[in-house]
């Protein structure tokens, strides 16, 4: 896009050196403009700002998630839970909250690999796998992984196992969507905390194995 | 609303970003975010509504701009609406009216923590409503498309699924952005054949899910 | 939109002064420079280039539609061969070429009004319209009047008269439309050169009465 | 191709700049128009590869840009696909390298303004084709979607309209821009009600046309 555009938007470079970006910079005095008018104004408390991004980035994260899947690896129980009511296994787990009051658990098989997007927004289950990353929310994965899953999968190096059947979720409602990844083979006698780093946040979208 | 937001199933945006895996790439990005999560608090406007706002934004604005810059433009629509904020205000970055700060109050540093914490239940007790469709039975996705804000993509428009479970009775998302109140019903998680919605090109057994509220569907 | 972009884009002013918007400015630089190169390489000659302009400037454009319209109004004779083949009808009056090649017209009546888009590019009749001008190509008005063609008219300020149907034209293939507009009252007396003179483009294209 | 051309029946464009009532705001315009044409001459490109190369403008790109940019930035990549400019030509406006004359020879002054006043006819003898269809005759649009250059708009998918008249027998622009020749078919106008298309807002009675080629078409 930055060839195409050259022309008429030089500093653009499609998504490369940010820093100098015009839009970028436009869109920085655009934020800095508003939140200078709504603190004058008494809309907002300055310090409420920095505790909201802090809680998100200290308390929620795909951690959190791969807590829940290594645990659901290690107990049958807490696994059954968890997919019949995913919200109340979680929630029993600590981790709850705005955009995490209905979550549904997901569970790939050898017969079929689940993806999770949201083609109108970019909803995702904040609580277990934090804020949504850049790509997520990007048209290119919003329009391509519902009509093309498979060519999206292999874009990001992965490999769907044959005769597998590919299943997308849009997240059009309130529900949002974690994925259990499929436990990988010869993991019998690692402890819960070993399972979970195993798991990444791709995993748990569902544009990983793991 | 057939709008620009609506991406499922278009073509021509090109290879996925994968490397593009930062949630915030800037400062002004993690305060974007902070200011709309703030400004739902004093100011009255709620998620559905905001993501209304978004969907507004001129498309080709909506492609070129910044996620966060969306959501900012979006707020300030909101804010305009609302008669907190005017455009001159926007234009030199300064404050040139007061608002009523008792109808008005900011959200405090525990308070918006808690309550993001606590999250908002947005469901109703499943007796309230009683269900018209059941687990196993095959809907079509109503051709009608709302005006304003709604939440059946336009891919699964006129398209046959079946019901994989009633996920149980929620505020109706439509129905609040048009000022309708609540208007709460079940919502279903439908399942369609891939082949069904992309024709030869998809591959026989890959299917999609969606959650349906009952107004979009129709009995197959 | 400029409002609304503001931040990021302080030269563009929607629609006003663009001799100074860098939009413009990058897009004026871009042909230039593609100029350059293709008639560096003889791909191209630039008095070629003259004169294809010259030819759409000078002998195509709505005079061309009007006369048609004027004679059919004049000629029953003439308007029953346009309506049946309105490409021979057309050309047998000196009006042909490119995107004129198979032409229908389309009568207006009290019972219908007919309007005429290209929703997927900007198909045109250019012999008896010339080029097409810049709303018909924006995509405000492609996306919208085969949508809500009443609230598209108004906005022209055409007033449907009440009880009249609108059927929409979509150019989707090789076929390019012409209206026929409905000849005014009270017109029994003009020539065919006066009738022509109350023919306008819009008229031709369906989102004006005449 | 589903893609940001596609316009018809999107919402959020915003009202029409009516007064936008010119041919050409600039002389880049001007320029920009004659050079999409006079390069069609020497080069490999036919008026239905140009406009799947325009469709192929990123969105982003497409909304943003003029329309006569748009169709500068389609002949670069066409004559680009060509091996006849190169991408560092169009970053420095200077040629880098020679094309063949003889196969890539300009068109003349003349010779342009004689071809465009006689057109090109794009039909085939009626009789080469049997017509699988009759006027007055019920049609389903498909629902299969072209991965490439197709000329049947997404609101119409799916549709159910009613032969107006056979239009004879064209060659198909899909075919045409996928390398598959001519495809000679009957393209028929077809009729569909405005309510069918657009639900209950639109006003009974209201119909919109397309033409469409046979290939599109199936029994309804």
């Amino acid at each position: 896009m930055s060839k195409q555009s050259k022309g008429s938007d030089k500093g653009h470079t499609d998504g490369h050196g940010h820093e100098h970006d015009p839009l970028e910079e436009g869109a920085a005095l655009r934020v800095r403009a508003l939140e200078e008018i709504v603190v004058a104004k008494g809309l907002v408390d300055p310090e409420a700002l920095d505790s909201i991004v802090e809680y998100y980035e200290r308390e929620t994260g795909p951690r959190n998630g791969a807590a829940v899947v290594a645990r659901a690896w290690s107990d049958p129980e807490f696994k059954n839970w968890l997919l019949q009511d995913g919200t109340a296994a979680i929630n029993s787990m600590g981790f709850r909250g705005v955009q995490g009051e209905h979550i549904r658990v997901i569970e790939n098989t050898d017969e079929t690999h689940n993806v999770v997007v949201c083609t109108l927004c970019s909803c995702y289950p904040w609580p277990v796998l934090g804020l949504a990353p850049a790509w997520y929310k990007s048209p290119a994965y919003r329009s391509r992984v519902v009509r093309e899953p498979r060519v999206v999968l292999e874009e990001f190096g992965f490999e769907l196992p044959r005769g597998t059947q590919v299943r997308v979720w849009d997240s059009t409602a309130e529900v949002r969507y974690l994925i259990l990844p499929v436990r990988p083979a010869n993991t019998g006698d690692l402890s819960v905390e070993e399972l979970a780093q195993l798991v990444t946040r791709n995993g748990m979208i569902g544009t990983a194995a793991v | 609303m057939d709008g620009i937001h609506d991406m499922g199933g278009k073509q021509g945006f090109g290879r996925i970003a994968v490397e593009e895996d930062y949630i915030f790439r800037s400062a002004w990005q993690r305060r974007a975010f902070a200011l709309v999560e703030a400004l739902a608090w004093s100011t009255p406007y709620n998620t559905d509504q905001h993501r209304h706002a978004v969907e507004c934004v001129p498309p080709a604005d909506y492609l070129r701009l910044d996620y966060f810059e969306n959501w900012i433009v979006a707020s300030e629509m909101l804010l305009k609406e609302a008669g907190l904020v005017d455009q001159s205000e926007l234009d030199d970055g300064r404050k040139h009216f007061d608002v009523d700060q008792k109808s008005h109050a900011p959200v405090g540093v525990h308070e918006i923590v808690d309550a993001t914490k606590a999250g908002a239940d947005l469901r109703f007790p499943e007796d309230t409503q009683s269900a018209r469709f059941a687990v196993g039975q095959s809907v079509l996705v109503s051709h009608t498309q709302a005006a304003g804000h709604t939440r059946v993509p336009r891919y699964l428009r006129g398209k046959t699924g079946r019901i994989v479970s009633d996920e149980g009775v929620f505020q109706f998302a439509d129905a609040v952005v048009a000022g309708r109140g609540p208007d709460p019903q079940h919502c279903y998680t439908v399942v369609f054949s891939a082949q069904d919605l992309w024709g030869e090109e998809a591959q026989v057994g890959d299917s999609l899910c969606a959650d349906l509220w009952e107004a979009y569907l129709e009995p197959a």
